[in-house]
């Protein structure tokens, strides 16, 4: 079950999507014994962006069928506070052992997750982090559909590369691009990060989606930042097709996420080219999902 | 009974429901949890049904629902439930012997009452209660009692149906909108006049109109007020950023984590989300 | 109630999707009484194409959680078969007498679905469609996922607005575009449709998405088709989103679909901007889907 | 009874449980249904539980489910379920007086047999049936005792459990593949040997490769074959075309419209897709 993952050792194949778990809050509601008994193989952050962010006014969530849209707007302390406050706390977690080959805890590597409306943002967010030793990893949002950006750098195969290429120099830690699931050929897109230097991709992110208040007449939103994004078990086909599709194109690693609930879709996803899977939602209804689905893909292969 | 904030296991339990009876226009639902930790008051825990959670209104419920430890004896929780929607309905149905996911205690509870001024000597609680959201308080009256503090209960319903929810608590005041049961009025009308007879610390929990209300008057009045708040939540364990209300000075904080109960003074009036359903 | 659109006199603003309704043979299922209680104020035919197409292999359908994937592949008679066998048909369908304004039943005009793999091939389409009394406007499928058309017209606006404007000169009746969901910047692509010369717009159609087959191992896909498109509750606030989206964008009318199932969610793509509503998964769970919904729409405004 | 094609209202109809009762592993289900249609011999319904069609396994279901009218009589139709996934299970779990919606009758129905030769003057059917599929041969052989024509059963399962589903037949000769009742093997040998007693039009409704053995034993006696064909179906009125199989000569045909019972010689072979749950 352990995994190569762009040269890390992993426990096993099941990490979390950047945004649906925050270790230090889960921390403080179930106690530092959880930091030794980890549910995920990689931590991936929050997205963090240069300067701070409070995020979207509420209401954020909205409950769909089978699904959920949020609209969070990417609250976080800016780079200095990430690396000064958070990253210290995101050192030293283990995974459960439980969900390990040898029954032995392993080490968590850190992910961390980074977004910024330029390359010239990206690339400066990224040699920050290059300098840090706790981080493992990085992964690129450039998909969040819920921040007003301007542009979705991520859909434009074009800009993608050149964005891509633009932050390969400053690290040379594993870089992972995390693809949005709004654009015409989400295989080219991938094609297009590989091509500017990615080492993976990852997808999906959420699907631009909104929600009207209830008993409100005048089609005003619901969510405070007007419109969200769509995620949970709703588009685990789409998110199955999209992964499919750039596993079949690229020819580096792929971590696959999308409504991921259960063994058997997490096995879907590795079936059709994933590397690594990744929870998010699910996490929500149940902080041990992904301990769940470990256990599932370790007894049925 | 402790005021210390517990832990929950970090995992959702599947648990057995013991009874689930009417109470007035709300039920009253008992599950077998004799394993879990014992909450503090104000803490809260995620439930959702084992079977058939979704297939409702809109296909939903999906996500896991918040409510309040109601109490907590004999590894029995208690939770009052009044049904808004899909998700409150599913619960509302669940018989003896079926089971439901538990995640809990979560959240921040109750702080006991301040003892310096402008609390008196021997510290007096006034609880303040609207509609479902009476739960919490019957769970923080029992360990204000263990403790031998004054806890006065002052509790607001719509009618006389969900006015019977207040046998929940010990020896209540009452106030009904329609007049069907106790005063004839607003819950906030009985704070004023029990602030009158001298100060108190304050703990509320109700629809976001009444916590407003109360917010406003403890600020006027100056005595410290508790409130529990309430908000939409994925989570309820800190993961999702979705909870938040804006607190005073600019910010959000999870209501989840920082709360459900924030001091009255975090915040610059009570948001129309962040209370309990009308 | 009653609707106009495109000089068309409606008698309320619900219709089905194309290719979710089949009027011939529900008439052979519920009798011939129904096609004079027609549930839909305009009736949209299947996708027709220039050649016949007995469509893709099954399976063909594949529940998800709140919704469902087809992958169908337009089978239909072709343009010939169409305008010869199943046209003389679709005449005379009148709408359910208790869903129109004064009680009173009206026409059901009826809509030409076409699509091609080329503007050529649409204007030969719509040229044939022009000559014909009996269809009231016509709407282009530039977004079909599942068949595989080598490019996907509709998600390129470029593309699109070249087609469109190739298409305009052929008919003098209405002209639709259907988009498609699968595009980086769909308001974008429904202005250069109306740049183009449509004379509306229409959306959602489906979201690319997959499903393998349940106890395979080697990523075996379910659909007969390879991957197909999704439908239904799980696609409703993407397609909420949309709608509201293009509305703001365009100045010509829209007509919203995507996941309907309820007056309440009819409602709410008519707040965000759209003249008509359709209907189509939702038929399948009720062929009276649409009576319901313009019932609710009547009553609650 | 005839055999004439029934027409569906143009809507589901919300109807209730009448009763829900085990056979042996199966499930017969009553629906009172006293305005509905009689349905003929091979039709079916789309049924959906009215609450809580949804929420199951991979949060399934969400499309309605066929099944074979089973017998229908006095106002209540009759159907048997296998628990094979989250539509049947829910369905199953359905308790006297809860609600759910049913459209049909829908399809074509089986034909009588034929008069002509290869059957002999007074004609003879074989009523071929594996598992849960057997449920549309029991409306069928109502429907020929009721003509006077006589109609063999001949029944397969997998176990015994499953053979007391056999019940709902008149006299069957059983088969099963554990050799737990009746002959220990396949049904299709039964109908081999029953063809060498004499001609026959064969009647058949079961899992894929049974369907196919009947098909080619068929085809091989040239005696002629009706096969009541199963596949995913959405809607089950010529709505979706999800539900194809194909044909001999090419092409697909809708198994909700041209079917579900089709005559064998339009087919080449049965489809893995087209039979009932095996
Ligand atoms: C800490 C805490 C403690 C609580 N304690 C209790 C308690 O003790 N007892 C109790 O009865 N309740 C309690 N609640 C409230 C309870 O969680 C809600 O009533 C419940 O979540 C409603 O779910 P529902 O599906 O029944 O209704 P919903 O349909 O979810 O409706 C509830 C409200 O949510 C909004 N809403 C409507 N549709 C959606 C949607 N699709 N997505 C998102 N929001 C929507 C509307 O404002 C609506 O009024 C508590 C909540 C919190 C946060
Ligand atoms: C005309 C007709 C008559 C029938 N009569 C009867 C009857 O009398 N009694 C009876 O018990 N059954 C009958 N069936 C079969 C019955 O409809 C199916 O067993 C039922 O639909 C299964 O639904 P489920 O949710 O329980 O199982 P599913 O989970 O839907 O599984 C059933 C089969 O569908 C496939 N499948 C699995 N997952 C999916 C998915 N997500 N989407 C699509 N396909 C999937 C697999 O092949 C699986 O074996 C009939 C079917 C037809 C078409
Ligand atoms: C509440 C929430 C917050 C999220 N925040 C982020 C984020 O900060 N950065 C990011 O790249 N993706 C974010 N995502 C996307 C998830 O990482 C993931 O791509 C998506 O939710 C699909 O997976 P799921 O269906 O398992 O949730 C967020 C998703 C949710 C639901
Ligand atoms: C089975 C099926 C067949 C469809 N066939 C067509 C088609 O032939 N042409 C077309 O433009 N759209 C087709 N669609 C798309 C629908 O018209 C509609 O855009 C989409 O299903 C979203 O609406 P819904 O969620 O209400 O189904 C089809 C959809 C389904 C489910
Ligand atoms: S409910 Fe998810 S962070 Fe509070
Ligand atoms: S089930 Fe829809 S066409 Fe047959």
């Amino acid at each position: 079950m352990s995994v190569e993952f762009c040269g890390l050792r992993l426990a096993h194949p099941v990490i979390n999507g950047s945004g649906t778990f925050d270790a230090i809050a889960a921390r403080r509601a179930f106690g530092e014994p959880f930091a030794q008994a980890f549910p995920f193989a990689a931590y991936v952050s929050k997205t963090i962006t240069l300067q701070p962010r409070a995020g979207n006014p509420p209401p954020r969530l909205w409950e769909t069928a089978a699904g959920m849209i949020n609209s969070i707007g990417l609250p976080n302390k800016g780079l200095d506070g990430y690396l000064g406050e958070d990253l210290p706390q995101l050192c030293g977690l283990r995974t459960d052992s439980a969900c390990s080959p040898a029954g032995e805890s392993m080490p968590v590597p850190l992910i961390t997750n980074v977004m910024g409306s330029s390359g010239e943002q990206l690339a400066q967010l990224v040699a920050a982090c290059e300098q840090r030793a706790e981080i493992s990893a990085l992964e690129l949002n450039v998909s969040c559909p819920n921040v007003e950006t301007g542009l979705d750098i991520g859909a434009d195969p074009r800009q993608l590369e050149r964005v891509v290429s633009q932050v390969r120099p400053h690290t040379s830690k594993p870089l992972i691009v995390k693809l949005t699931p709004n654009a015409a050929d989400v295989p080219q897109c991938a094609q297009a990060a590989q091509q500017g230097g990615a080492d993976a991709i990852s997808l999906i992110n959420t699907l631009r989606a909104m929600a009207l208040a209830p008993g409100a007449h005048g089609g005003e939103p619901w969510l405070g930042g007007g419109s969200g994004g769509l995620s949970g078990p709703a588009v685990r086909n789409v998110a199955l097709a999209q992964v499919a599709a750039v596993a079949e194109r690229v020819t580096i690693p792929v971590i696959g996420m999308g409504g991921v609930q259960s063994a058997a879709h997490a096995r879907a996803l590795l079936d059709v080219g994933a590397t690594l899977v990744a929870v998010g939602t699910e996490s929500f209804r149940d902080p041990a999902a992904a301990v769940r689905i470990t256990f599932g893909l370790m007894s049925n292969g | 009974m402790s005021w210390q904030r517990a832990l929950s296991p970090p995992a959702r339990r599947l648990l057995t429901v013991s009874s689930n009876r009417e109470l007035g226009a709300y039920r009253l639902l008992s599950v077998t949890d004799d394993d879990g930790p014992a909450p503090a008051p104000g803490q809260f825990a995620m439930l959702a049904a084992a079977e058939r959670w979704g297939g409702g209104e809109d296909e939903r419920p999906f996500l896991p629902r918040a409510f309040s430890y109601a109490r907590h004896r004999d590894g029995q929780a208690q939770f009052l439930l009044e049904d808004v929607g899909p998700g409150t309905r599913r619960l509302c149905e669940l018989r003896e012997g079926e089971s439901l996911y538990l995640l809990g205690p979560l959240g921040t509870p109750f702080r006991p009452p301040d003892a310096a001024p402008p609390a008196p000597p021997a510290p007096r609680a006034l609880l303040v209660g609207g509609g479902v959201g009476i739960a919490p308080l019957a769970i923080l009256q029992d360990a204000l009692a263990a403790e031998g503090t004054a806890a006065l209960a002052l509790l607001g319903f719509r009618d006389g149906a969900r006015a019977q929810g207040a046998q929940l608590l010990h020896d209540p005041a009452i106030a009904t909108d329609d007049g069907s049961a106790g005063h004839d009025g607003l819950v906030t009308e009985l704070l004023e006049r029990e602030l009158q007879v001298g100060p108190a610390t304050v703990y509320a929990c109700g629809p976001a109109p009444m916590l407003e209300a109360v917010r406003a008057i403890c600020e006027r009045e100056q005595v410290p007020a508790q409130l529990a708040l309430e908000s939409g939540m994925a989570c309820g364990f800190g993961a999702c950023f979705g909870c938040v209300v804006a607190t005073r000075g600019g910010g959000y904080v999870r209501v989840c984590v920082e709360g459900p109960v924030l001091d009255a003074a975090r915040l610059d009036r009570v948001d129309a989300h962040a209370g309990a359903p009308a």
